[in-house]
């Protein structure tokens, strides 16, 4: 099984999910994060002084997949959320050894659906 | 030292001036927070800029044109920069005092609107519109009614409208009508198939202590509008105000309960303000329980206005202004006509006895200000749209306008990156659920 | 024109009216700051609810209970709906404005509770209860005091309690233990050895800013109950007001550094709220120097009832309520017959040479006061809970009343899924922390 | 009843307290609104703090120092406790009145100085000097132009300061001026190369409210400073005060977009303070149009103000309260000698045809005003620095002073352990934007 | 030595600590997180309009663990976390191959420690 | 390719990413969390009643980076995070097997250019 992670443009999230569930990805884990890159930020001002905020709001999307659907939900993130501008974001892929579903105690691929 | 009751006089209508100034913190409040933590910093300027600008340009040609020398009937051509007033005299000083209560009145029906046109408007064209609808569209309406204009002299006694359901709230609901049709709704708002989404405010909160304080502040509106404190009158419109307001949000809640098996705390808040702005125009000619009914029935004209606006108008509204003050200030300005008694202000309404003149005055000059205030705001906000643009460009607003517009967030130390609510996925009773790809094209595109 | 007093009075009214009306936004404030983001919308809802189910509910009945012909000495039986009110006279104005002033006296007592009960009450239970408090509870207790009921022909000079430390106050400080009482803790509250958990408010700006709305609040609240413009009464009751409150904010800050050596925010902000409930029976028979010390041992009182509740009694209450609004209104109350002074409103206290007759008064009416107010408010909330019961559910109460009871949060785009304060572990002084498991049952059973 | 005037000074008085008293709730959220979510709870208490321990202190020996009797000129020695006050006359009863005015008016010049050294000062020290401010400070001062002091018989008119440009804030402000240098900047505010780090507050829209509440509040400030209700002046004052706001506002909007293309909000809502400043010693002495341009002129004194502090003189003012109330109250009170018009007040300035004269009166005691306030604040801030210090240590700013100070966080809910704001990089427009290193050793080390 | 990543409701996330506790886990790094899964989300309403929260509130553990701890880690874990409802989870393990302690620079095993 | 898990005090987020900038590292993705340790909570209180603050605030980063880069990665950061205190944090390095960039579809070192 693997984990990808995928760090997206927020408001893509709501794409990215409906495309995930119509490759049969059946659940995820999100966060907030914060992203440092070619992006760049943006220059705010407060009373005169001007400040760059370094980091860009991003979605973070862990998900833990079999082998088999690692293809098509890396293709369907990517499809789903480009828009073709910087800061689009990042997907990497780690190897997972086991999975347990906290419920049931079931493990592995079966923990997975 | 002598009597003089005028000391009196100002010091009612300066309590007055200062409750209803407040009611600037209570929009201010409840418009951030009805509305996206992206946007706070935006909303509120544009409510600190709507006093600002609109108490200036109020004294400088609002006033004249309002209440200055009115001989066609139609507008005010004299007292600009209050020239008239004579500061040497005790009634100029009352005059003063009168002004100031006229600004502060002004403000609010300018800043009405910038509740509706919220979260996509460009903040250089809202200022711009501020500055026409405190120098000509409020006062050149408010001189037919309050200035001793045409509406003034229709029937037996006149358009009635005690204290501005019409003059002050339906103007600035119909003004933001125009407005959130031209500027169209949020990026969002709507999926491809023309459902709407919601998108709820960021702190309940704040828009309750906005709603509080506009409550409070409707003692001042209501009661100041008697322009003297040497009258027992404004007891009693304080008890109506009071009860119109309570009826209004008692109705509001059961209303949406009934419908929707929900105790809606935003549309609780929003039938609070319906019941007090119903019971605006009639607040000093109404028995108790008139005054109750017809907040209640504001609390739920404001439910029914909210549902046709979203749902079959397609008008965005994020925080409910055009229903709030357009609708139900429309039905109390009726309700005068209804439910008025000889009793309390010396004129009786239909139900009382007093036969259909008095409800026929009262439609005239509801349709009246729709007519003027709609269509001159209509030509206003289009020729801004067509010249410096009234809309944020679609990444502007997912941005959020504090950073697109203010080059800084409203709250810098606590931004949400993740929307927590998943605005994409609305689920309408008894309305399909829309696609998933229909959605993405309206709110990504 | 010629002079006529009654219009002062009603300015002065009316003018006090409208702040108190406001304390509805400082306790909205006060008791949404104090408690957790999740119960927002639900404090909120509940607070506009009382104030507007009171309104309509004290003018129905209510009023006319208090204030109405009252022969038996228990209780007034007439003028509902206002029916005694002549509209046509500048008398029966004042009426009206009597009569509005009370309303939102009726209002607070009912909003007191609201705190108290909070985090962990169903809201239709709660609304019951409102109409429950202020149809009866409230104006019958209120009938015995002000309406020249039993209480008011008791002793030399009747009970004295000139703007409610009792009649409002413990009147509704007692429902909120009774109804804290009734409902139970919040789950987590108390760890299976019963030791309390510290459950921290989720905004102390927000609790400040109630804190201050309140204290400007009574100046209309204490001052106003003159119900008249037309004395110089007023000035000193301001005086009174102010020193008391002052003098409880420091106590209160000074005992907790005292006991913990820590400046605690929310303690002081209810001890500044405990002077001002303290000083509200005396505001008008003190001198400064009384009232300073009225409003500091006021700061103190709460002080220990809050220890007192939470440690020793395990009845939580979130806000503080029964603290400051039951103990410190007591207090206030016994405070008039040691400190009162003939100098400043005609009536000597045990310590000014006025003998225990006017403290044994007081002490009578103190206990009416909780034994009518505890029991009846007990036996409704019971009743209450064994019909369609108190109590959200554990797994309501986890995720929040706002989305049990109103399906929509407070705060949908600032939500924080982590409790970052970790409440399962409180550090009790001098107490053996208790051991993960028994938490562990308590919190999440 | 026999027409006595004085009730209405009474109930004009009180209503202008009960408002001057709520600008603490202003202080309070635009100060908490202006700085960072982890020192909210201290910023607050302070606010608290200063108002009560300021009522008790001033109600003792402050209001004997400035309005007793004054032999010299230059301090009061009667009234301690009020012990001169008759309460048995309604004179005596005026009198309280008075006394809770100057109260409140003498609490605000206190808080004045929490936002100027907010952030990194101990709360200790802060109280101490709060009790140095209301108790000797301000009252000293006060007691030269409002009891009877050298600076009242100056020139032909005296020194008009009408409601304390200069008596309340600039003395608030000069204080603050000198807590700020003696405290130091925040950890982190200038690089290692001295430029000035952005630390933008943590919500605009408290401060918003804030800024809305002190608005508000200034019709009390202003108007009540008649101490009288039997004068048509209360009216022109309304007027004057806020066309000053207003224009302040718009002044400050339009000065900052021109130099930096950005429609500031924070600058913004300070331009309108600076208004409401500039405006408070000529209120009741000049035109509409002269108060409009005062305040215009406010607002951009303001901006100025801050660059010249926050760049060229690096104290680090986090709310901007020198720029705003030492600053603006100096330019509004020497705008009397210039813009003053007898038509309105009886004294003529500069462009009025009145000569030099009272300009250089109000010169006076403007510098009478910097300079003893400036150095007796910045000798007492020393001696508490000297002896238990001023300044929270570098890791307590880092934690916050909430849990510093007072072991609880003021949002425990919501705490945000990002500083999303990158506060290490400043932008500097036309400055080199200073190396990594040099920051790091600032703000870390 | 292994990262073991849990996913738990919010409200356990006492309880697992104490457990971890028991076991001998002394470090961990928790974040903030939303999951979608089967649980589902809630149907919320404003203004009368009804729409779905898809993402439920959850605690993310990180907890970096030598081999000989990971199976009480992960036991430790699914008994405190477990409620027995939809929701209640997930945990996976992937390999780290280097573990330091910034304070000392520590490695591995010893950082852990 | 590696992943560098980082977790560090939340002040020392500015060196760390000027230090990074400095060896090169362009890209990389924070989050807030919350850490439990040695080096404790604080102990807070509320109206009398103490209770322990069990989770100190950390900022977690993820950098993704080829092999050549994870030594002086670590070492930029071990260096610009430490200050010597407990609670200065963890890093730890796990295996990615690969690494796309959304916005091009570029894959494995080239998309972390
Ligand atoms: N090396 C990296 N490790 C981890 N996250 C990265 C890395 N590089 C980029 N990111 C994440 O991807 C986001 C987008 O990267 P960026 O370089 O701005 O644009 P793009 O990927 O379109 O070239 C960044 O904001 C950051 O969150
Ligand atoms: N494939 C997955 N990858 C990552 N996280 C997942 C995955 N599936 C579920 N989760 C996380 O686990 C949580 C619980 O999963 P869910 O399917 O709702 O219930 P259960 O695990 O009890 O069947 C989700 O909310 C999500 O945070
Ligand atoms: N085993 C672990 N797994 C994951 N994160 C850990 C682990 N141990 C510590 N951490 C993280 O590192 C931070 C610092 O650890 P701590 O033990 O407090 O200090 P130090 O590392 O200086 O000894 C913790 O707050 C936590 O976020």
């Amino acid at each position: 099984m693997k984990e990808i992670t995928a760090v997206i443009q927020p408001v893509r999230l709501g794409p990215v999910r409906e495309a995930l569930s119509l490759v049969g990805v059946t659940g995820m884990t999100i966060s907030e994060a914060r992203g440092f890159g070619s992006q760049g930020g943006s220059v705010d001002t407060y009373r005169g002084v001007e400040y760059r905020v370094d980091y860009v709001p991003k979605i973070k999307l862990e998900i833990v997949v079999s082998e088999a659907f690692v293809d098509p939900t890396v293709d369907a993130i990517i499809e789903a959320a480009r828009t073709g501008t910087l800061g689009d974001g990042k997907i990497w892929i780690k190897e997972v050894s086991t999975v347990i579903r906290v419920r049931t105690g079931e493990k592995d691929e079966v923990a997975l659906n | 030292m002598e009597y003089n009751p005028i000391y009196l006089d100002i010091v009612w209508v300066l309590f007055a001036t200062a409750l209803v100034f407040l009611m600037q913190a209570g929009f201010a409040m409840l418009e951030a927070g009805a509305t996206r933590a992206k946007n706070a910093a935006n909303i509120i300027m544009k409510n600190v800029m709507d006093v600002s600008i609109g108490s200036l340009v109020f004294w400088m040609v609002g006033f004249g044109f309002m209440f200055g020398a009115n001989k066609s009937g139609w507008i005010g051509t004299s007292n600009f920069f209050l020239s008239d007033i004579d500061p040497a005299t005790d009634s100029g000083m009352f005059d003063f005092a009168f002004f100031i209560f006229q600004t502060v009145f002004a403000a609010t029906a300018a800043t009405i609107i910038s509740g509706a046109v919220s979260e996509r408007t460009k903040f250089a064209a809202y200022l711009i519109y501020t500055v026409a609808v405190t120098a000509f569209i409020y006062p050149i309406f408010g001189s037919w009614v309050w200035g001793g204009g045409w509406l003034s002299e229709l029937g037996d006694n006149g358009f009635m409208d005690f204290a501005g359901s019409t003059v002050v709230h339906s103007v600035g609901g119909w003004a933001a009508l125009a407005g959130a049709i031209v500027v169209g709704p949020r990026l969002g708002k709507y999926t491809a198939g023309k459902s709407p989404v919601a998108i709820p405010g960021h702190s309940i909160t704040l828009a309750a202590l906005g709603v509080f304080i506009l409550w409070f502040g409707w003692f001042g509106f209501n009661a100041g509008s008697t322009v003297s404190g040497n009258t027992g009158l404004i007891a009693i419109i304080a008890v109506t105000t009071n009860l119109a307001a309570a009826a209004g949000g008692v109705a509001a809640l059961t209303l949406s309960y009934l419908l929707w098996k929900r105790f809606d705390a935003s549309m609780t808040l929003n039938g609070v303000i319906g019941g007090l702005v119903a019971i605006t125009a009639g607040t000093a000619n109404m028995s108790p329980a008139m005054a109750a009914l017809t907040g209640l029935i504001g609390g739920m004209v404001v439910v029914g206005a909210i549902v046709l606006l979203d749902r079959k108008l397609k008008v965005d509204d994020p925080v409910g202004a055009i229903a709030v003050h357009g609708f139900a200030g429309a039905w109390g300005t009726i309700a005068v006509g209804l439910f008025a008694s000889a009793t309390y202000g010396g004129v009786d309404g239909l139900f009382f006895g007093g036969g259909v003149g008095q409800l026929l005055v009262q439609l005239t000059g509801v349709a009246a200000a729709f007519l003027f205030v709609f269509s001159t705001s209509f030509i206003v906000f289009k020729v801004i749209d067509m010249t410096i643009g009234m809309r944020a460009s679609d990444e502007d607003q997912i941005r959020g306008l504090d950073i697109s517009e203010h080059q800084a967030a409203g709250y810098p130390d606590f931004a949400p990156a993740i929307p927590l609510v998943s605005y994409s996925t609305p689920v309408l009773s008894g309305a399909a659920v829309p696609s998933g790809a229909a959605i993405d094209e309206t709110i990504e595109s």
